[in-house]
């Protein structure tokens, strides 16, 4: 697999993210496996309703943190591409906040590859989402 | 004087470090020449409630830094609270 | 979460499949993870350059496997819904042979299920695929 | 003679089975009764290169069947060569 920096895709955006255009980014012939990961917006969480969420990210950090994580995806798993989309900014219910994808010759490694990336990204990536409920705000998991 | 004032450092905050500083960021000085861990321990003692979050990491010129890095005039400085994307 | 049968989408069709209609089926408010597997014909397999592929279904029982699938699928890992479209007739390079979408709560179930999903499809449901090489043609899987 | 007629049954074939049945089912005498082993031995004994396939499998009435199953009238038959889904 050629591994020319042009296989990753990398968007932090306050617009919507698009699956398709995830799709189109990571398929190419010699690929038989595309997995996807769509983290979207819940009503609930932790038992709590949730209205809406906001999205704040130290943008130039969270762009190069993502590409190390497609990076680190492709040479351990062997995919192909990786497109890694993030949303900024206020996000209702449903929206979709976050769109892995990745493509590999066969579908072990996407799995597997594609929970890496979403999984490292919740940990590294210095984007921070406060939840809003009927009775108030506070950021997520911030406090013990 | 004018070397104390050069000597000042912004330290940008964001989510609930911006909630905690009462601001997009925080100045200090004498930060020049501190350890990453100097810098820590300065924002605990001055803004207690740094030290109630399950952690917090210092970003130095969008990379995160180690405790042991010394910090430099110019250094973008970044307090990154847990992060909680996705 | 609703056990109710309407939750899976259960699809084999000589036309296109789509990834969005897929995704629109799964996506609930109550869902903050949906994970999609996407198969498509690849231009090698084994080495060996593949022009293209016919796929063929013993359809009635392709269907009902697929949806025992489904909802097995639900059952063990808790999963909202399941999508699971299928392809059928002549398909070419990069064509989408099969598409599994799930949602779920969480994104640990939502990765095992669909994973889950495909593995079994690939089992169990009577359909064949025939590749055609510049050499000739075979179906797949048959001779030792 | 009208009695054996009725005792054909017709069987299904599809992907690599229609190839070495020649076509797109298979008719047999004799199976009513019979198990699903017998039909699988059969199968072998007139078509020699299914023994030689990965496996295969009856489908009897859009199930996989078992072996020691009965075989009635009315079912419908198929034989399920290895599948290549996905």
């Amino acid at each position: 697999m050629d591994n020319s920096d042009t296989l990753h895709d990398i968007l932090l955006s306050d617009r919507p993210l698009s699956l398709e255009h995830c799709r189109d980014f990571v398929s190419h012939p010699s690929c038989g496996g595309l997995c996807f990961f769509v983290g979207t917006i819940r009503d609930v969480n932790l038992g709590e309703t949730v209205t809406h969420l906001e999205f704040e990210a130290y943008a130039p950090m969270a762009v190069k943190e993502m590409r190390k994580i497609a990076v680190a995806a492709r040479d351990r798993f062997g995919l192909h591409a990786v497109a890694l989309h993030h949303r900024t900014g206020d996000l209702a219910i449903g929206d979709t906040a976050v769109i892995v994808a990745v493509s590999s010759k066969h579908r072990k490694p996407a799995f597997e590859g594609c929970e890496f990336v979403i999984d490292e990204l919740k940990k590294h990536v210095p984007i921070w989402k406060k939840e809003f409920r009927p009775d108030g705000s506070h950021w997520l998991n911030a406090r013990p | 004087m004018v070397e104390l004032a050069y000597a000042t450092m912004r330290i940008q905050c964001f989510g609930v470090a911006r909630e905690i500083a009462g601001g997009s960021s925080i100045t200090l000085d004498q930060v020049e020449g501190a350890t990453v861990a100097d810098l820590r321990q300065r924002l605990v003692a001055t803004y207690p409630a740094f030290g109630e979050l399950v952690s917090f990491a210092i970003a130095r010129n969008e990379e995160y830094a180690r405790d042991e890095e010394q910090i430099m005039a110019g250094d973008e400085l970044v307090i990154i609270p847990p992060v909680a994307g996705g």
